[in-house]
């Protein structure tokens, strides 16, 4: 297998209802803990709001899912890591976190330009009972180690074994959608092999709506986005390249 | 990044980071491995004691290191530099060796003219059968009176020069008298004898280099004056003024009679202790 | 006096007046309550997590980075004394170097203290030497680090075993003679350590390529912060020391050593600082002509938000680099004690502001154009923990002032040294 | 001293002997593994996932619903894209459904007035109200099996039964008051608009079934400057519905029945509609005045709606000015517009009747946590989870999420009659107790909800109409048996009806409705019936939404 998973968030079509967050966090047994706050809760995937700063009937907003971008060239995360705990996994494209070699130092976060890293400030905690609903396959993440998005690998991990227990060297697509993919009412996040080009999702990567947030920083980041508003198309490049938008 | 985890490969970086990294742990490993084994070197060649002495001269007050020369008025000011140890000295010249018999009493106390003298108070005399005496001097005496305890070296053990001769306590002090000379001890004394120590000198004891870092004849009178000179300073209560040089005595079993002086560094400097 | 048994002369170097041990012990009483609440403190962050602080994903580093890069920069006093007296055989620099080692070995101790009380698991602190990754500065770092920490302890050793009663343990003696002879061994190593991580420090953040506010380009795989950070180290390091010798003056009222190194020091710290000011400048204008704009970052939105406006650029590079180089080096202000050593303030001031700015502000400042401009005050644990590092600093460096012959310049050295 | 040159080598000897042996690496190894596995961190099953077909029952829409278990427990939801309304869509809340049960809040014990207490006790205490005098039932989740059980206790006892509903039926309330048809008849025709006016109705931030109208409008809208879907949202401030909509016409709050009588009139002055119908007293500029447009813009906006017919205005509340609008328009009983379901939907509906003297109120579980009965009777509620500030007399534990069978009646707002059976996948806790069961406490003679299933399957059956949808689609009038139909049905299959022949239904509107209490319900009394649907408790992933992102503001915090 030697795929470049990516996917394609459909800005246009983001209604910002959340069902990603949520089905993110339940697929990959983050906790929900009433300590946390916007600043140190466990969000793999966070869907921003966004406005175009206007006032009154000109105002517009946008919501973006935010998640680890999987950054293909000079992974910033990457290198950084004194211990590899994070790599890029040649096979599928996929910037693993391996919460159990992570020493828990945070450069990995400073590193990253989209804050798609969060930390384990808490030990994860369920209320008593709960935890007979974690999800199983995945792991859960001690106190003081980092996690971040690692697009459902739980998910990859059992398409893969269907597949060899049905003797082919092919997961079936079918069979590997991550969670806030498979979560989205508006169908506005796909998910697909960048590398093939019979994908419709490389396709989509490569139309004239598709950008890519910070690209210019040369990360090659394999989440793209999509909108057909120029407004939304300007939040790719820093703020100082559009000094009119505002956040909401 | 170790060979054998998780799909590793060698490349130049891991080369050079690899090899640099152990370069310096190994650099640092050798060092405290050397010093280590030089120190193990320096006890089994003997110069551990050597080598105290030389740091401990190193810490010595700077009038506590006159050279002999200076003592005796040859030479104006001179800082030895070779801890006390005349045999080795290039700048040592020789004295003719005065050798006779009799008791002097000097600044009320008395020495002996066929006694060589150590620095830190202690006396060697030739024994006929060719072994050598050792004791404590009239100053040493008169400080301490008589001492509380004392620790003797065992028959048959090897005492070095300005290394430890024996030990002793007085009112919670405790008090290490170093060896004027080299020898294996062959002989126990004590307070009750003339003597403390017997010893069979490593050297030969006719030939005249052996003794010739101690002091003797009139040059005991120039140093012992220092070193009353220095008691008289420190002995001196805070608040009164000279008195011991008036009656020009030194009395004895000073310790139990002034117990409020500094004694620990009265002790220092007449034992040659950092 | 002598007769109490409330003293403890036996241990105080003879022929050094030292202040009596109640009084010393009066001295040492708040600095053991502050160490005492920064081990509550770290304790806290240790048992309950990291949960203590108010860092969050956003300021995943905060003010232990900081504070740790700052004090590892003034305690580069340490390894570039020992360079000058044992590589470049400059002797007049003698009398300050066992201070340097003392207070660099408290400024890394300290420092990697901290570290392992920021990281989340310390307990797998040894992966790094398990799993190493060879591109991160980070492991240069901890590497580095932990060997120069090794070097230090190793260089302190024959100040410690000199106390007037350990040396009284011949073996003891003997070993601080024989590794006092291999310190230049030491102090080579500890050089090429030190050189490597305080570059590594600086490439810590230089290397960030999601950061642009500190991105920098460089010189094969070291970014130019590397370089900066060397020589912003070497240049405050000497006045650190200045500081601290002229700290202790102060305190126990007498003069330690020869007015003379003062100025010497100064000079050395000055010229350095004057070429890091040079170097700094230049790469300020390529990152702000060049480097970041080529990311699509317009370099001026970096200073638009208050209180990190231009001014804190124009305090790095002149209030903190020009000024004090200068006073530093011309010779009617450095015939000024209290000029030399304001100069000395400023720089090494200078040198803490140059770590909070790469720390601090790009952490602070947005990425994403609609990113918001972050605060973050630390919490009590934080500060109270590294208030633990100054008690403990303050502490080592007494009873080590007290006990050893920090400044004691025996005069037998020489032939000590020879003797073997 | 007595270290030689041989201890030195014998010490490294052994350190280089021991660094080849296995223990120091097993060693490391340990410590390494020890570091990762502290013993209070939950680990999840290792056994087999089985996967369940079901239904959402935290709200009235009944999404499909695919429930992942293990051990006997749900471990994660994900819709069913087979679903014929929900279209495999789930909203933030059913994702984390599966974890309400263990939420700190969930009621475990009977409480009365703050203090424990008993099922006998509040068995004792109802009984006792039912012979003093008579009772009311209050339903949120009105057409299902359980509903019928309440009706048949209350009907026996003279008592009265009240349903709450949500705001997209009250938005269907005036048509049942102008032509007839029972609400539950009713419903939008969605799929068949190409202009839909939202008043408000949060459309694409949980408007009735959450799926429908958002892979509708992904669909049809998303996106495109010239969409298929045109979706204008009046509403006070930017939604998220009005961020994504088509147009966004911002108005003054409260003044959406004043823009709908200026688009009325626009469009009956203009004769841009066929259909007619009465004239609104208000003026254009007065109009204008009160939404805060200008005249131009309100008739710009009344051409720009008629531009791309069908067409249907959706209100957020009972608004009658905004249903006059949809008879003005014609969508009232129209393709496109509001239509008239298929007989069976309004099969199991009921009538409301007044609880003003009843004796005792027992409040169903379904019933938005939120709402409080205009009474001074004795007050039972039924709750999974205590929401807090309850005013009942009795709280009551109910059966969480999965452990109560029920079935799925149409949800709000469909065009079209579904029916579905939720077994339940969970076992209850013995100490909770539906209000079903409770009466049937009360009265062993009653009909249970499992019988009632029973029977409505028995008459879809019966019916020999419209299909079951499940893994692969059967029409009912090839089912061979009702154990069939039934067994299907149980498995997770959605009973979806023919779409009727005629939409249409005739509206009597003379003149156009006054709008002095729109925001009050057309009901007999002035109570508000109409509740926005609402959890006691979130699951607490959905609670991250507020308190873990910026992307909603938090709600009561105590509740989330």
């Amino acid at each position: 297998m030697n795929a470049r998973y990516g996917m394609v968030i459909d800005l246009d079509r983001c209604t910002g209802c959340g069902s990603c967050m949520v089905a993110c966090a339940a697929e990959n047994n983050v906790p929900s803990l009433p300590q946390a706050s916007p600043r140190t809760g466990i969000t793999p995937m966070l869907v921003r709001k966004v406005s175009n700063g206007m006032e009154g009937g000109a105002q517009r907003e946008v919501f973006i899912p935010i998640m680890c971008m999987h950054c293909e060239h000079e992974t910033p995360c990457v290198s950084v890591c004194p211990q590899q705990a994070v790599e890029v996994d040649k096979a599928t494209g996929i910037v693993m976190q391996m919460p159990q070699r992570c020493l828990g130092c945070r450069y990995c976060m400073t590193a990253c330009p989209y804050h798609a890293r969060y930390f384990n400030w808490w030990d994860p905690a369920w209320p008593v009972g709960m935890e007979k609903s974690l999800n199983p396959g995945v792991a859960v993440r001690m106190r003081g180690v980092v996690e971040k998005c690692n697009m459902c690998h739980a998910r990859l991990h059992s398409a893969m074994a269907k597949a060899a227990a049905t003797g082919k060297r092919e997961i079936d697509p079918a069979d590997y959608v991550p969670a806030c993919v498979e979560a989205c009412p508006t169908v506005a996040i796909r998910f697909g092999n960048l590398a093939d080009q019979n994908d419709p999702v490389s396709h989509e990567a490569q139309s004239p709506d598709a950008f890519r947030l910070l690209a210019r920083l040369d990360t090659e980041p394999k989440v793209y986005y999509k909108s057909k508003e120029a407004w939304v198309r300007a939040l790719a490049e820093s703020k100082s390249a559009n000094a009119e938008v505002k956040h909401g | 990044m170790f060979p054998g985890i998780d799909g590793f490969r060698w490349t130049v970086g891991h080369i050079l980071f690899l090899s640099l990294f152990f370069a310096v742990a190994l650099t640092i490993l050798v060092t405290v491995v050397s010093a280590v084994w030089r120190t193990v070197r320096d006890f089994r060649t003997n110069r551990a004691i050597e080598l105290c002495w030389k740091s401990d001269f190193a810490q010595l007050p700077e009038t506590e290191r006159r050279c002999r020369h200076e003592l005796a008025g040859r030479v104006m000011s001179r800082t030895c530099d070779n801890g006390f140890d005349c045999r080795q000295c290039s700048n040592y010249s020789q004295f003719a060796v005065q050798s006779a018999r009799g008791i002097v009493h000097d600044l009320g106390l008395n020495y002996f003219k066929d006694r060589f003298y150590h620095r830190g108070h202690t006396w060697v005399k030739p024994e006929e059968d060719g072994t050598l005496t050792i004791g404590p001097d009239e100053l040493a005496q008169h400080l301490i009176g008589s001492p509380d305890s004392i620790t003797m070296p065992e028959i048959g053990s090897e005492i070095e020069t300005n290394g430890t001769a024996w030990e002793m306590t007085k009112n919670g002090k405790e008090i290490r008298v170093r060896a004027p000379i080299e020898g294996t001890v062959v002989g126990i004394g004590g307070p009750k004898e003339s003597w403390y120590l017997k010893i069979r000198p490593r050297l030969d004891p006719n030939d005249p280099v052996t003794l010739r870092h101690l002091l003797r004849g009139p040059e005991v009178h120039f140093w012992l004056s220092r070193e009353l000179e220095r008691l008289q300073l420190q002995l001196r209560a805070p608040n009164t003024a000279p008195s011991l040089a008036d009656g020009g005595v030194l009395m004895s079993g000073l310790m139990d009679a002034m117990p409020e002086a500094d004694w620990s560094t009265v002790l220092a400097d007449t034992f040659l202790e950092t | 006096m002598a007769s109490t048994a409330f003293t403890d002369t036996r241990w105080i170097a003879r022929g050094e007046e030292r202040t009596s041990l109640p009084q010393f012990l009066l001295w040492l009483a708040p600095w053991a309550v502050v160490l005492a609440l920064g081990v509550y403190a770290a304790g806290l962050c240790l048992g309950y997590g990291l949960n203590q602080t108010n860092m969050d994903n956003r300021f995943a580093f905060g003010l232990w980075i900081f504070l740790d890069l700052g004090v590892i920069a003034l305690g580069a006093g340490a390894f570039f004394t020992g360079f000058l007296v044992y590589i470049l055989k400059r002797a007049e620099l003698q009398p300050i170097l066992n201070t340097a080692v003392v207070v660099g070995f408290i400024c890394y101790s300290g420092a990697v203290a901290i570290l392992m009380v920021d990281v989340g698991q310390p307990l797998r602190a040894w992966f790094t030497f398990w799993h190493p990754n060879t591109h991160s500065m980070l492991t240069e770092v901890t590497f580095c680090i932990s060997c120069y920490l090794l070097v230090l302890c190793l260089e302190y050793i024959p100040i410690l075993l000199r106390n007037r009663q350990l040396r009284k343990l011949p073996s003891f003696l003997v070993f601080e003679h024989q590794l006092h002879k291999l310190v230049p061994v030491l102090a080579g190593v500890g050089t090429l350590l030190s050189f490597f991580h305080q570059g590594s420090l600086g490439g810590l953040y230089g290397v960030l390529r999601g950061r642009p506010f500190a991105f920098r380009q460089g010189f094969l795989i070291w970014p130019s912060t590397f370089f900066l950070f060397i020589l912003s180290a070497i240049a405050t390091g000497p006045s650190f020391l200045m500081l601290v010798t002229a700290t202790v003056e102060k305190v126990t009222g007498r003069r330690l050593v020869p007015p003379d190194l003062f100025r010497r020091l100064g000079f050395i710290s000055g010229v350095l600082l004057g070429i890091y000011v040079a170097a700094k400048s230049i790469d300020t204008l390529i990152w702000l002509n060049f480097t970041s704009p080529s990311v699509g970052f317009a370099p001026w939105q970096y200073y638009s938000y208050k209180p990190f406006g231009l001014p804190i650029l124009f305090a790095e590079i002149v209030l903190f680099g020009l000024l004090p180089a200068f006073l530093l080096t011309y010779r009617r202000s450095a015939q000024r004690h209290g000029l030399l050593l304001s100069a000395a303030a400023l720089a090494c001031a200078g040198v803490l502001l140059n770590r909070f700015v790469l720390t601090v502000q790009t952490l602070a400042l947005p990425t994403l154009a609609f990113d918001e401009f972050l605060h973050y005050t630390p919490s009590w644990q934080e500060v109270a923990s590294f208030g633990g590092v100054l008690g403990y600093g303050v502490i080592v460096y007494s009873l080590s002032y007290r006990y050893l012959p920090l400044f004691a310049q025996p005069k037998g050295e020489t032939t000590h040294v020879s003797g073997n | 001293m007595k270290l030689t040159r041989r201890d030195l080598l014998w010490g490294a000897a052994g350190t280089a002997g021991l660094l080849v042996t296995p223990v120091p690496w097993k060693l490391l190894d340990d410590v390494s593994i020890w570091s990762q596995n502290w013993p209070w961190i939950p680990q999840p099953t290792r056994d087999p996932v089985e996967v369940k077909q079901s239904f959402c029952t935290l709200c009235p829409n009944g999404c499909g619903m695919r429930v992942r278990m293990a051990t006997g427990w749900p471990v994660g939801v994900a819709g069913v894209a087979s679903h014929p309304i929900s279209r495999g869509a789930l909203c933030p809340l059913g994702f984390g459904a599966h974890q309400l049960n263990w939420h700190p809040q969930r009621l475990r014990t009977v409480r009365h007035r703050a203090n424990s207490s008993s099922w006998q006790a509040a068995t004792a205490a109802f009984a006792k109200a039912c012979s003093e005098g008579p009772i009311a039932i209050i339903d949120g989740y009105p057409g299902r099996a359980a509903s019928s059980v309440f009706q048949t206790f209350v009907q026996k006892r003279n008592g009265s039964y009240r349903t709450v509903s949500g705001p997209e039926t009250q938005a269907l309330a005036s048509y049942e008051s102008w032509s007839g048809v029972p609400v539950a008849g009713l419903g939008y025709d969605l799929e068949n608009a190409q202009t839909i006016v939202s008043f408000g109705a949060p459309l694409l931030d949980g408007w009735g079934t959450p799926g429908r109208f958002a892979r509708l409008w992904a669909e049809r809208a998303a996106g495109s400057t010239d969409p298929r879907l045109r979706l204008i949202q009046v509403e006070a401030s930017l939604s998220r519905t009005a961020a994504r909509a088509w147009q966004w016409v911002p108005v003054h709050p409260g003044s959406e029945a004043a823009l709908a009588a200026g688009l009325a009139r626009v469009l009956l002055e203009e004769r841009l509609v066929r259909a007619g119908g009465p004239m609104p007293p208000m003026t254009l500029a007065q109009a204008a005045e009160q939404t805060g447009l200008s005249t131009g813009a309100i008739a710009d906006l009344a051409r720009t709606i008629v531009a791309r017919p069908p067409v249907v205005a959706i209100a957020n509340d009972g608004n009658p000015a905004i249903a006059a609008l949809n008879v003005v328009l014609g969508a009232a009983g129209a393709c496109g517009g509001i239509v008239r379901k298929s007989k069976h939907a309004e099969s199991y509906a009921s009538a409301d009747t007044g609880i003003t003297s009843a004796r005792a109120v027992l409040i169903d579980a379904s019933v938005p946590w939120d709402f409080t009965p205009p009474t001074n009777a004795e007050v039972f509620r039924f709750a999974a989870s205590d929401g807090g500030s309850g005013a009942a007399d009795w709280l009551l534990p109910a059966p969480g999420f999965l452990e109560e069978l029920t079935d799925v009646p149409t949800a709000p707002a469909s065009g079209i009659a579904t029916y579905a059976v939720a077994p339940s996948l969970l076992k209850a806790p013995p100490e909770v107790h539906s209000a079903a069961e409770f009466l049937g406490g009360i009265d062993p003679a009653l009909i249970t909800v499992e019988k009632v299933i029973h029977t409505r399957c028995a008459d879809l059956f019966r019916g020999r109409a419209g299909i079951l949808q499940g893994q692969e689609t059967t029409p009912v009038s090839k089912c061979s048996s009702v154990q069939k139909l039934e067994e299907q049905l149980w498995k997770g299959a959605v009973w979806i009806d023919e779409p009727p022949r005629s939409a249409a239904f005739r509206c009597e509107l003379k003149e156009w409705p006054a709008t002095a209490d729109s925001a009050q319900s057309v009901g007999s009394s002035s109570w508000n019936w109409s509740k926005a649907w609402r959890a006691p408790v979130l699951p607490p992933l959905a609670t991250k939404l507020y308190l873990e992102s910026s992307l909603r503001e938090a709600p009561d915090r105590r509740n989330v």
